[in-house]
């Protein structure tokens, strides 16, 4: 049992030394500083602006994250957003009541995920092929419900409550949705036989296959999440701007992405934690929300994102090298005495 | 022999991962025109040295000489032109490429253009496979190809370097009796040539049947090199192993029981055809056959990882789901892949999760896993099985390969299933770990439960079966009790002839 | 489409709703003028701006300049925020989407911000006043004059426009349809409408599919300054060259040379600089209390003079300039 | 009595799975047939030599950038960057031209190809020696070389009337009067590229990294080579594929080829290369290529709602890539009721 326990140190040891968690210290670093030296970005109000700002890809990264760990990809995510936009918009048009819409968004956004996951899994396509694909279908689609229009008379006390706070506070509405969401997406990938058979799926289909793991139905369930979610994300998107346009969360695919590999999941899969995911969309927003109160352009916006996202790998590569050459070089010089 | 510089050297070498130190100052020599076995217990260091004899590795201290010069290798490239040729101990090839062109990459046969001479590399590979006497279509990719097809390639591989070293681990731990035969008389040929060979392997008859010396390993430290025919193979165990072992098939008998698995006309389209057989409660059925025969192939039709055209499988008299792995699991059934490495394990996840992967539902509290309940199954299992591992939460990927196959049986054993399938269930293990798996099997075969071995080796088969059925290009050509085999019997019913030679 | 209909319980109750002109008022100095076009890096936005800069050096205030690389409504709106959060006096801004940026806006108009918009109109209860080029009317009207002109009053012409949701090109095309369906214009036939996106590849391409679809095509309107440049390369470069005219609004320096080799006979343009200009004085004269946006108010926007708010408060520059191979060298923007 | 088997003339069964093999691009030489030809009997001018000419040199720039990134690709990598690659270069050179109006054609084309290897060989040593994999790192740098255009050219724009004349024609004119330029140098790389690919060792070594990358490292693949080989290739061919750029459409910005990277990536996956490497050819890319610009001009020419024409574009690579693995999984059930014994 004693040696039970010290296996567990070590694993909280070397838990702290991953990535994930460097990940997280250095948005909590960044946070505190930015307070700090940057005049009117402790604000409330800049809070607000800066939970609303990093809503979007919060919110669609949760699922990309199982699809990453599961090996696949899902780049059609931002057109499942405009298309529910669009539909949105249309039947808004059509004069459908918003409590009806706003499921039926959800759930089309859900069977766009599941003609991503019948391609993946029933087809046996490649996923980065398939949604760069429907990546563009999407999007004419959106483009074919509500043209060239923009739908904008939305409800105030549905707009007015996705940009809004609790009780007028500093606490913006929204968080009551993200947060759950968030919580019940990191009890799931880390604390249940579902999440394990997800890092075993992505680290070894065939292996998990054999062991009983259901690889193609649990792959073509995730997508048809990671649709639902972009369906509820266009809804919120609607909402915040009131406006329903089929050009909504054009090229959101790429940031999303980003902050998930920037929060230490791997591109190939098996590997990553939502924590760090979550600590890789905050560090992005709060940066570019930061730099641009300095008035840094958006240009070198850019810039800091691309080495970011490098350098969050780069980083700990190099430094693990120094680590065993410096340990071979003290075994040499150990042999040599 | 002296009198020839040898042509390899290894000094006083050393190499560590992490805290695991896998070789500590271990010292041989190979001389040209003599076949040289290296043995040791699993995780003895046998492969970590291989890696650094191919440049994969660099050592940590000590040094290699390859004809009295000096080498340092930078990597597996430098190696290679040393005239040094490794036949790893898992197969390492492209899948997506011809297996021709799998044969002669790095030195394809050029034209004057100097563009590859596809017609003279088609031809090399069927001269290789001509000698090893086997049936593989060089211009098929390679992807698909069973282990032991795999093996083979990686052998035409390496004779087609005509290299002056060949190193070879484990070559044979997935072949049968005839194409460990073949390889030996292409192997002698070679040596008599003039090339210095290394050969490791865990059965010690093809150790005397081929090698001239041999180097004794023991926890990464070298023990004793001497004369094969200086050393009887109890000898060699009780160096490698530190003490005595005692018998190596320990079959106990067992009260055979009803009939657990009926598999009734199973076939599959250019796989195998007609299929029936029976096993029952405390009953071990070996499927015997030649390499490719398909028995794997079955087997995993039969627990649903493949499909199957026609035919039924019941299993305790209820039909079974075809192709769902998980209702075989419900049911009871455990398959332990042949191929642990594509099939049984996940080489990134920890020791602990690979063993309680297929079971991480029942030890889920409220559908949570918390706590350590992985942990002490995991540790009960391992320990069961003599695992050699740093900690439990290290990738299994970084076990040596008969290690890996023990937390393979382990993963399964732990679902504590009625009918067991084992596939090459000893494949690349020890003696002594073999000899604990085989009591293992059989004992649970006295507790009741029905086991199917899959197993090309014929001692092991005739050891632990009550029944044998053998198969032959995917027909099943003989039932056999215990009494009834020999090694002749089932290996004439194996190839459809007189066994020559 | 929808229009906004009844937007928000804050809209048009911003904080100086109800405060009078005070025409005399003196122009404060100092003042934060921030402008945020439709996009950085636009080679229009920068002829823009650029008066905006010289606007607010005469009135010795602080200019700034922000925006997107892409032109999208949410990345407007966090720029907006962030101008709040610096209090800005004043938030000059191109809107991407009339009703997206609305929200936002009106924030800052309650944080005691004065909002301009000019080139592209926002909601007008979101802003205080919006400087338009021309009227919507005068450039509608006079594309169709110059496209009936290329044409020879008779034969097929197509559009081809920037975004399919771009605000102000959607508002001239609306009243060159009206024109075109008037009587004088029967003859003229406008059979296809395309988008190039602003994007100068697309514009190019999309040229390239209206001549292989519509042989008999006359004239190409593009009342964009990417699209008109992407078309005229297009016809210079292939053998339609003096077969198909292009017309529209394009920047001189980017046409002259299509000009020059008689590609482009006509186009049109109002200064963009002066756009800017009257903006940064608009704003300044909001934020002093010359004006507060209702119709009939006057201020003076230093070297153009006088101008008056017009309904919905809006402010008009002036008639477009056209654009021939004789005029052509007198302009450098 | 085996050898006797094995060596004996290729069986008629061989013959056909190599040539089905061989036409592993059928699927998608079929569908550009199929399309030009519906395309071509709804519109007649379609066929016509303007309009021909035009798909060629639309194609030209997506297929030279298609050939780089086939490589990239076959050997289990990817480069993201190549749009911000090609913008970079472009402008860079269009600069370059517009300052020094007496340099030759040759010069802007080494510039490119230079510039291009430059900023493939950061990716290069970023992925093999940073270990950071290729899809992180060409994310990162889409951005950060976006992000130098950017900053370099802030909202500047090179137009048509600050370039050389010769350096504009250069697009529009012809080898022999009948070829135009970059058609030729397009034909020229994917041609090379694919005999390289095919017929050499380093195209086959290739080829085995992506295969299996362990299997390449311990077979004494000289990868890390290799790998910087392949990523300066591809930088360097969207650095060419800049100055083309630059020369056909004239008017260039920091914006240039914003988002092309998508395309790039769906020509090489229309094209059968595919995504997880080893397999797929160049040329094939190359088609892939041609397919998504005749897909673009046909439905200008079809007069298609332009809404609809991006739908029908995404329709249409998923319907190219379902075709594709059609062809892929007869081939292998070909492959093994050949081998089947039973
Ligand atoms: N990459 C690695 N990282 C960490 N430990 C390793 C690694 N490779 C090998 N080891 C450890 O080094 C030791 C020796 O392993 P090696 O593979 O050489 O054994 P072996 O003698 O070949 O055994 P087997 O007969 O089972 O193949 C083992 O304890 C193993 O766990
Ligand atoms: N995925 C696959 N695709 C095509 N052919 C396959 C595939 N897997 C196996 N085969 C072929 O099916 C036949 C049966 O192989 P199988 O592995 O079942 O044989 P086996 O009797 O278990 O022999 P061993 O396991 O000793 O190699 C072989 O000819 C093999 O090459
Ligand atoms: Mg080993
Ligand atoms: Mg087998």
């Amino acid at each position: 049992m004693s040696e039970l326990a010290g296996d567990t140190k070590r694993d909280l040891k070397r838990r702290l030394a991953g990535w994930d968690s460097i990940i997280i210290l250095l948005t909590v670093a960044v946070l505190v500083v930015a307070s700090l030296s940057i005049s009117n970005f402790g604000t409330g109000r800049n809070f607000t602006f800066l939970v609303l700002d990093l809503m979007p890809i919060m919110l669609v990264a949760l699922p990309m994250t199982f699809i990453i760990v599961t090996g696949e990809i899902d780049l059609s995510v931002a057109s499942t957003l405009g298309l529910a936009s669009s539909i949105m918009g249309y039947l808004w048009n059509q004069g459908l009541s918003i409590e009806s819409i706003i499921p039926i968004c959800i759930v089309a956004g859900a069977l766009l995920g599941a003609l991503n996951g019948f391609l993946v899994t029933g087809l046996g396509l490649p996923s980065l092929a398939v949604t760069i694909g429907t990546l563009a279908l999407y999007r004419g689609l959106a483009f074919v419900v509500l043209g060239d229009s923009a739908v904008a008379d939305f409800p105030f006390n549905y707009t007015g409550w996705v940009t809004g706070t609790l009780g007028g506070g500093v606490i913006p509405n929204v968080l009551i949705l993200i947060v759950p969401l968030a919580v019940i997406f990191g009890v799931i990938l880390h604390a249940t036989p579902f999440g394990r058979s997800l890092y075993a799926i992505g680290a070894n289909a065939q292996a998990a296959h054999f062991s009983g793991i259901r690889v193609a139905r649990t792959k073509f369930w995730l997508y048809v999440v990671s649709g639902a979610v972009a369906g509820l994300v266009g809804v919120l998107w609607t909402l915040r701007y009131s406006s329903a346009r089929a050009d909504n969360g054009a090229g959101l695919e790429l940031a999303v992405v980003a902050a998930v590999l920037l929060g230490g999941v791997s591109i190939f899969g098996g590997k990553g934690s939502l924590p760090g995911v979550l600590a890789g969309v905050v560090l992005l927003a709060a940066l570019q929300n930061a730099l641009r109160l300095q008035d840094v352009s958006g240009q070198a916006l850019n810039i800091v994102t691309g080495a970011l996202l490098v350098l969050s790998v780069l980083l700990p590569n190099i430094a693990s090298s120094i680590r065993s050459n410096w340990q071979r070089r003290k075994l040499r010089r150990a042999a040599a005495v | 022999m002296a009198t020839a510089p040898p042509a390899l050297e290894v000094r006083e070498v050393t190499k560590s991962f992490g805290a695991v130190a896998a070789v500590q100052g271990v010292s041989f020599t190979l001389y040209a025109g003599e076949a040289h076995a290296m043995v040791g217990e699993n995780g003895a260091g046998k492969s970590t040295i291989v890696k650094m004899l191919a440049g994969v590795y660099r050592p940590d201290t000590g040094t290699l000489a390859v004809g009295g010069a000096p080498a340092d290798f930078g990597g597996p490239a430098d190696a290679k032109a040393a005239g040094i040729a490794v036949i790893y101990q898992e197969p390492t090839l492209f899948p997506d490429l011809s297996v021709a062109e799998n044969i002669s990459m790095g030195n394809q046969p050029l034209t004057r253009l100097r563009q590859i001479d596809r017609r003279a590399m088609h031809a090399n590979a069927t001269r290789l496979f001509a000698r090893l006497g086997v049936h593989i279509d060089p211009d098929r990719p390679a992807r698909g190809l069973s282990i032991a097809d795999q093996q083979l390639v990686e052998i035409a591989k390496a004779l087609s370097s005509e290299a002056r070293i060949l190193i070879m681990d484990e070559p044979t731990a997935a072949l049968s009796a005839v194409e460990v035969e073949r390889l030996f008389s292409v192997t002698r040929a070679l040596r008599d040539e003039g090339a210095a060979i290394m050969f490791i392997s865990h059965r010690f008859e093809e150790i005397t049947a081929l090698c001239q010396r041999v180097t004794i390993m023991r926890d990464g430290r070298h023990v004793c090199t001497e004369l094969v025919a200086d050393l009887s193979v109890d000898d060699m165990i009780r160096r490698m192993v530190g003490r005595d072992l005692s018998a190596l098939f320990p079959k106990q008998d067992a009260v055979i029981g009803e009939t657990v698995l009926e598999v009734e006309g199973l076939g599959r389209e250019g796989v195998f055809r007609d299929i029936s057989f029976t096993v029952r409660a405390g009953e071990i059925v070996a499927l015997a056959g030649l390499v490719g025969a398909g028995r794997s192939e079955v087997m995993q039709a039969v627990f649903g990882v493949d499909r199957y055209d026609t035919g039924s499988v019941r299993f305790l008299g209820r039909p079974l789901r075809a192709g769902s792995p998980r209702a075989a699991m419900a049911a009871g059934m455990a398959l332990v892949p042949e191929d642990r490495r594509q099939q049984g394990l996940i080489m990134e996840l920890s020791v602990e999760r690979n063993v309680t992967l297929p079971r991480s539902r029942a030890l889920a509290r409220l559908g949570l896993l918390l706590g350590g309940s992985e942990r002490r199954e995991a540790r009960s299992w391992t320990r069961q099985l003599h695992t050699k591992l740093g900690r439990l939460s290290d990738p299994v990927g970084t076990l040596s390969g008969g290690n890996q196959q023990k937390v393979v049986l382990a993963k399964w054993l732990a679902t504590d299933p009625k009918l067991l399938i084992v596939d090459e269930p000893t494949r690349g293990i020890d003696v002594g770990t073999k000899a604990e798996v085989h009591r293992l099997m059989s004992s649970l075969a006295a507790r009741g439960l029905a086991v199917v071995m899959v197993s090309s080796e014929l001692p092991e088969v005739l050891g632990m079966a009550d029944r044998i059925f053998v198969l032959r290009e995917g027909h099943l050509v003989a039932e056999l009790t215990r009494e009834e085999a020999t090694e002749e019997s089932v290996m004439y019913a194996a190839m459809g002839q007189q066994v020559a030679s | 489409g929808g229009t906004t209909k009844d937007n928000s319980s804050d809209s048009g109750t911003a904080a100086q709703a109800g405060a009078s002109a005070d025409p005399n008022a003196k122009l404060k100095e100092g003042l934060k003028i921030a402008y945020l076009p439709k996009q950085l890096n636009n080679p229009y936005s920068d002829v823009e701006v650029s008066g905006g800069k010289e606007a607010v050096g005469e009135l010795k205030g602080e200019y700034k300049l922000v925006g997107p690389n892409d032109a999208s409504a949410s990345s407007q709106v966090s720029y907006i925020n962030t101008l709040i959060q610096q209090q800005q006096d004043v938030i000059v801004i191109a809107a991407n989407d009339p009703n997206a940026v609305c929200p936002s806006l009106n924030q800052a108009r309650q944080a005691g911000i004065n909002v301009v918009a000019f080139d592209s109109d926002a909601a007008k209860e979101c802003r205080d006043v919006f400087i338009n080029q021309a009227t919507t009317q005068g450039i509608g009207e006079s594309l169709v004059k110059m496209a009936s002109e290329m044409a020879g009053g008779e034969g097929e012409i197509a559009i081809l426009s920037a975004t399919p949701n771009a605000t102000n090109q959607n508002a001239w095309i609306e009243v060159m349809k009206t024109e075109l369906a008037k009587p004088e214009n029967a003859k003229l036939k406008l059979v296809k409408t395309v988008y190039g996106n602003d994007d100068d590849q697309k514009s190019f391409q999309e040229a390239q599919g209206l001549l292989q679809s519509y042989p008999n095509l006359k004239v190409i309107v593009s009342p964009t300054t990417v699209g008109i440049a992407a078309a005229a390369r297009y016809v210079s470069g292939s053998n339609y060259k003096g077969k198909v005219g292009i017309t529209g609004l394009g920047l001189p320096n980017q046409m002259r040379e299509y000009v020059k080799d008689g590609t482009v006979k006509k186009f049109a343009l109002w200064n963009p600089a002066d756009i800017g200009y009257l903006a940064g004085y608009a704003g300044a004269a909001l934020a002093s209390g010359q004006i507060t946006g209702k119709e009939g108010e006057k201020f003076t926007a230093g070297k153009l003079k006088d101008y008056t708010v017009g309904a919905d408060g809006e402010i008009v520059l002036g008639p477009p300039t056209e654009f021939t191979a004789a005029n052509i060298d007198q302009f450098n923007f | 009595m085996s050898a006797a088997l094995a060596t004996a003339t290729p069986s008629p069964a061989r013959r056909l799975i190599g040539g089905l093999v061989r036409t592993r691009e059928l699927g998608i030489i079929l569908a550009l047939a199929a399309l030009v030809g519906y395309t071509a009997a709804g519109n007649p001018r379609f066929l016509s030599g303007q309009s021909i000419r035009d798909i060629l040199l639309n194609t030209a720039i997506l297929a030279v950038m298609a050939a780089g990134q086939a490589v990239v690709v076959i050997t289990r990598n990817i480069d993201l960057s190549v749009g911000s690659v090609l913008g970079l270069s472009a402008f860079a050179v269009a600069t370059m031209m517009s300052a020094n109006p007496g340099l030759p054609m040759v010069v802007a084309i080494l510039a490119g190809l230079a510039i291009g290897g430059v900023a493939g060989l950061v990716n290069g040593v970023l992925v093999r020696f940073g270990r950071v994999p290729a899809l992180v790192v060409t994310l990162g740098t889409l951005y950060i070389f976006r992000g130098i255009t950017y900053s370099w050219a802030g909202g500047q724009q090179v137009n048509a009337d600050e370039l050389p004349r010769h350096f504009l024609t250069f697009a529009n004119d012809s080898f022999l009067g009948f070829l135009p330029w970059l058609v030729l140098i397009a034909l020229i790389v994917v041609g090379g590229v694919s005999v390289l690919m095919r017929n050499y060792r380093v195209g086959r070594e290739l080829y085995a990294m992506g295969s299996s990358p362990e299997a390449a490292e311990l077979a004494g693949i000289r990868v890390a080579r290799n790998l910087l080989g392949v990523f300066i290739l591809s930088g360097a061919l969207a650095g060419l594929a800049g100055v083309l750029f630059a020369a056909r459409f004239g008017t260039v910005d920091a914006a240039a080829g914003t988002g092309l990277e998508l395309n790039v990536v769906a020509a090489v996956v229309v094209g059968g290369v595919a995504v997880f490497g080893g397999s797929g050819t160049v040329w094939g890319a190359g088609l892939g290529a041609l397919l998504l610009t005749v897909i673009g001009s046909a439905l200008a020419v079809l007069d298609i709602n332009q809404f609809w024409q991006q739908a029908i574009v995404g329709a249409l690579i998923i319907l190219a890539i379902c075709a594709d693995r059609l062809v892929a999984v007869r081939i292998a059930r070909a492959l093994r009721r050949k081998d089947s014994h039973v």
